[in-house]
């Protein structure tokens, strides 16, 4: 079938879609067969991987996923990577003017519902939660928290007005249109937000590690800028 | 399998999710099932099209749909907000309406597909004896389409037992409010190492269903008797 | 004059016209099967509209297209036995039998409950499911059930198929008094010439129009 | 409405995929449906319970059972790959399998309802006619009972196009291989700026499903001539 | 004998004991209503299965709970017209017709299809959905169903129902000139002293049991 004239499959996390599209491209105009991507929520990529689906690279959102996947040794330790790092925005409904700092936005946003990704299982969630409550702010927010699917869903909820902020990633901030104000969270108070990635352990494809050179190389760099990612540099 | 405090409250905000939604739609859906089975007008085959819809968009899209009519900003979630006071969105009762809206199709086909099959003569037969269209269809109609509602009721109620997409959309995820069985399960995949949790919870699911069906079974051939030709 | 009928019918493709005008308290329409029997009685209960004519019964209109009357068929009180009896199958006999009857105003009951319960001989059946009934039995459970519903006419189609001949002879006498004493005009479809001649005052025969 | 190729090609691989999950289910569920009603065993309220499972538990957790059992490492796709090659997880073949099992309960029951109201002593002329048991199923209950298949064949097909949660789990969400219409959609969801795209995939849907419909109407009413009594 | 019947059914909650010894090709079968005529041909052609006893017809034995004899209806060739008719309501006339005569094999055909339709007037009715019949035309049909399916003997209950006198007459031809020409035994179901007597060889009376 047209597979086998296929590039490596590659497992990825829904929020990176648009931007793994854009990096495949550019791999492929350097004469490389076009990779095969798939887009799902990390949990959904690492439980496929379990059950030995034909992937060769897998990225996930957080760490805590390719930590589950190397402890059942699915993945080759070695090649394991980040490929980049992202941020938290607290964004508003509405367009009004505003120059607080964002413990003051939150604080002083009365009874309107905050929307972030579910924090019991997404993780874009968990460090939001981590972000309020390193801030102080987490007693006074976490009946008003509404819990989304993930985070694209939690910025929905405010594009429609029915939260009036929300906690999301910087890539989707800066992406919406429909949402104001947004503003970064200070890198102190955050984990690490970092999109790792690695060579799955039934791996057949001869490009894969090539490939996934490329996914953390200068032009993938340079694409991951673009799109509101932060560059990854290693904790000394 | 001793229950938790927490995942008694998720199965009683399941059931009364799951009730809600099946009880308020019953009828709703009879009369659309009726509509389309018994009466031609213009506009019929729409009618069945929306009613579909459901079916066919992806749960999400449906929830979002839900978002921007019902939503507190959407022309009918502001009007229910304004006239009664009545707010949908992230509370049970959206959630509800959500399964409510996914178990509709389900429920009208089940109920369609009895009232076709309602003999018309003893409609004509219950006239002559004095009943008005309205008393005949009560007496003869509805409950010679018995099979059908229950049918129907016990997909729906599976359905809004099972729904997720569009409630998780809709009603967001709110512990004690709006996270029921489904949702639940969902945080719990995504969550490594929790699978005992969510098999747990599954479980649950399975016996909750398992109960209904039988309870559906029950009421059906209680109703039936022993009304059937058998050579 | 007790049925004052001229009507013309669409039944599927054909056209039937039928002129029935009887003094006669009971008139027996005969005629080969297929003629149109049935659907002169479904036209008179007013489950079959007419394209055109009018039906009087002791002088009440009940449909005249001309003066666009068509009274509803639960207001025309007719006490009809279908030929295919059209017993409700989720009701028990009893149920079918009361079905009518407390639809029917009280005071314009002319027969008792237990007397036609009796002379039909369907006591031992009121508990039963109608898909349990033999053919007999769902003729006379039919039978009691339209006399039930205080009719103010009747419309027999073959009552007295399926029964034997102790019940038949019971049952035309039934039909017979009730003929000679009540104000009640009976339209009896019947394929026997020997109860026809028996109960009716007036036979109409119908026949196949040339044309159709 | 002109559509790119790119959607031209998602609508045909979600056409795929739903005519191959309605076809191979069909007959599975027919056969299940007639099980239930017409016959009596020990563990056919289990079968029942079994068949509404995918209903009750969330569609991910469908999927992710699919993956345990006909994953390459379960036992029954390691079997499937070994003995005849076929690998279902992440082919187009798989999102079929995950659709079907989404659908099943629906079928099932439309069909149960059909079957449960043909009436018996029509099978018992049948056969004093000369034809054995399974002639009599063929030409008698099988055609009478054609409202429910087509019932079935509809909310079967339409929620085969609406399908996600199993597929995205079970069979990924790769393009031009499993990436059906909800798929594509919410994948769009996922992308910043894509509403229009969004809009238009969800139009097609809402397109082909009233397409879907009306063509069920047309069968069955084809099927069934004006075999109805009317008075 | 042509009839040999010795059996117990059970039908509800009814013991119903019947035993049917008849020399004659063509032997009736009366009662009362509900005695149960209708369950000895159900027993006779295999759907309704006795509780004990034995059915033999001309020396071919049907059931026989004995010697664990019990040949399912398919294999029992009987002619049966039902009570209730039972057209299959998916088949317009004509394949109603064909069902039977296309499982029957060819050379054990003994009467013509265009007779039978010929001889019982249904050549209008061959297009048409049973659903559309009137009650005298669904039996005509029913009957000649059950003459095309080449039985090798006939189960008629109460055959002439809903017929005119005309037909009737023709249809007691047919059945007397089956009976005079043809090795075809038949159980007859009738109400009507007159048919009876004109045709059976032998009647039957059932009676209902004291007992129950
Ligand atoms: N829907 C229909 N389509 C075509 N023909 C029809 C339809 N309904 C009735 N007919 C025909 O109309 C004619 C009159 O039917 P009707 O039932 O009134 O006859 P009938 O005189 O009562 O006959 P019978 O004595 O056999 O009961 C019949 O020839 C019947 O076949
Ligand atoms: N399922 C059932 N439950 C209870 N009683 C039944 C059931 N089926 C039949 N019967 C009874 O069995 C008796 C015999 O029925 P059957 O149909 O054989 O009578 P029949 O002699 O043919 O009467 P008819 O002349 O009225 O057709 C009837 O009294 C009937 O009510
Ligand atoms: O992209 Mo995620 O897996 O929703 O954080
Ligand atoms: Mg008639
Ligand atoms: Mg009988």
């Amino acid at each position: 079938g047209p597979r086998e004239a296929a590039g490596p499959v590659v497992l990825a996390p829904s929020s990176m879609q648009e931007t793994l599209g854009l990096v495949a491209m550019e791999w492929e105009q350097q004469g490389h067969a076009s990779p095969v991507l798939s887009f799902a929520a990390t949990n959904a990529l690492a439980r496929q991987i379990e059950q030995g689906a034909p992937a060769d690279i897998v990225i996930c959102a957080d760490q805590e996923w390719m930590d589950w996947l190397a402890q059942r040794d699915l993945i080759l330790a070695e090649t394991r990577r980040v490929l980049a790092g992202n941020a938290l925005a607290l964004v508003s409904a509405t367009p009004a003017k505003d120059d607080r700092s964002i413990a003051a936005r939150v604080r002083s946003s009365g009874n309107g519902r905050i929307a972030l990704a579910d924090p019991a299982s997404v993780p874009a969630g968990r460090y939001a939660q981590a972000a309020l409550e390193n801030m102080g702010l987490w007693a006074d927010v976490k009946d008003r928290i509404v819990p989304a699917e993930n985070v694209r869903a939690a910025l929905t909820l405010v594009e429609a007005g029915e939260a009036s902020l929300g906690i999301v990633y910087a890539t989707d901030a800066s992406a919406s249109r429909r949402v104001y104000n947004a503003q970064i969270f200070d890198f102190q108070y955050v984990p690490e937000i970092v999109y790792p990635a690695a060579q799955t352990g039934n791996s057949r494809h001869v490009e894969t590690l090539a490939f996934l050179a490329f996914l953390s190389g200068p032009e993938a760099h340079a694409i991951y800028a673009k799109q509101g990612f932060s560059l990854y540099e290693p904790a000394p | 399998m001793i229950l938790s405090p927490a995942e008694w409250a998720i199965i009683g905000l399941s059931l009364k999710v799951s009730f809600l939604a099946v009880l308020v739609t019953l009828p709703i859906a009879y009369g659309f099932a009726w509509l389309i089975a018994r009466r031609r007008f213009p506009g019929r085959m729409l009618l069945d099209a929306a009613i579909h819809l459901p079916l066919v968009l992806p749960p999400v899209v449906t929830g979002w749909l839900l978002l921007v009519l019902l939503g507190r900003n959407g022309p009918i979630g502001g009007w229910l907000e304004q006239t009664f006071g009545v707010v949908l969105v992230f509370r049970w009762t959206g959630a509800a309406v959500a399964a409510a809206v996914m178990a509709l199709p389900l429920m009208v086909r089940a109920m369609r597909l009895s009232i076709e099959a309602v003999d018309r003569r003893l409609v004509g037969a219950a006239r002559t004896l004095g009943a008005s269209p309205l008393h005949a269809f009560l007496t003869i109609t509805l409950p010679l389409s018995v099979p059908g509602i229950a049918a129907g009721a016990m997909l729906g109620f599976a359905r809004s037992l099972g729904e997720f997409g569009a409630t998780i959309t809709f009603a967001a995820n709110i512990e004690g409010e709006t996270r029921t069985l489904p949702l639940a399960i969902y945080s719990g995949l995504q969550t490594p190492g929790s699978q005992g949790a969510v098999t747990r919870l599954a479980i649950i699911s399975i016996i909750l269903s398992l109960g209904a069906l039988m309870m559906s079974e029950w009421l059906v051939r209680r109703s039936q008797g022993s009304r059937a030709h058998v050579l | 004059m007790f049925f004052d009928i001229d009507i013309t019918m669409r039944v599927g493709e054909r056209l039937i016209e039928t002129a029935i005008a009887s003094d006669a308290k009971l008139t027996a329409i005969v005629g080969p099967s297929g003629v149109g029997k049935t659907s002169v009685l479904n036209a008179v209960s007013g489950l079959l509209q007419p394209r055109s004519g009018h039906i009087r019964i002791e002088c009440r209109t009940l449909f005249d297209s001309f003066a666009g009357v068509n009274v509803s068929p639960e207001h025309r009180c007719a006490g009809y036995v279908f030929q295919d009896a059209r017993l409700f199958p989720h009701r028990r006999v009893s149920a079918n039998l009361a079905y009518g009857e407390k639809l029917a105003r009280t005071n314009d009951r002319w027969i008792d409950r237990n007397e036609i319960i009796g002379l039909l001989e369907i006591g031992d059946l009121l508990g039963r499911w109608p898909a349990t009934l033999s053919g007999g039995e769902v003729r006379r459970v039919a039978i009691a059930r339209a006399l039930l519903a205080a009719p103010r006419f009747l419309l027999l189609d073959e009552p007295l198929v399926s029964l034997d001949p102790g019940r038949a002879e019971r049952l035309i006498a039934l039909i017979e008094n009730i003929r000679d004493t009540l104000e009640v005009p009976i339209l009896l479809v019947s394929h026997s010439a020997q109860e026809v001649e028996r109960l009716a005052g007036h036979v109409i025969e119908l026949a196949r129009a040339s044309g159709s």
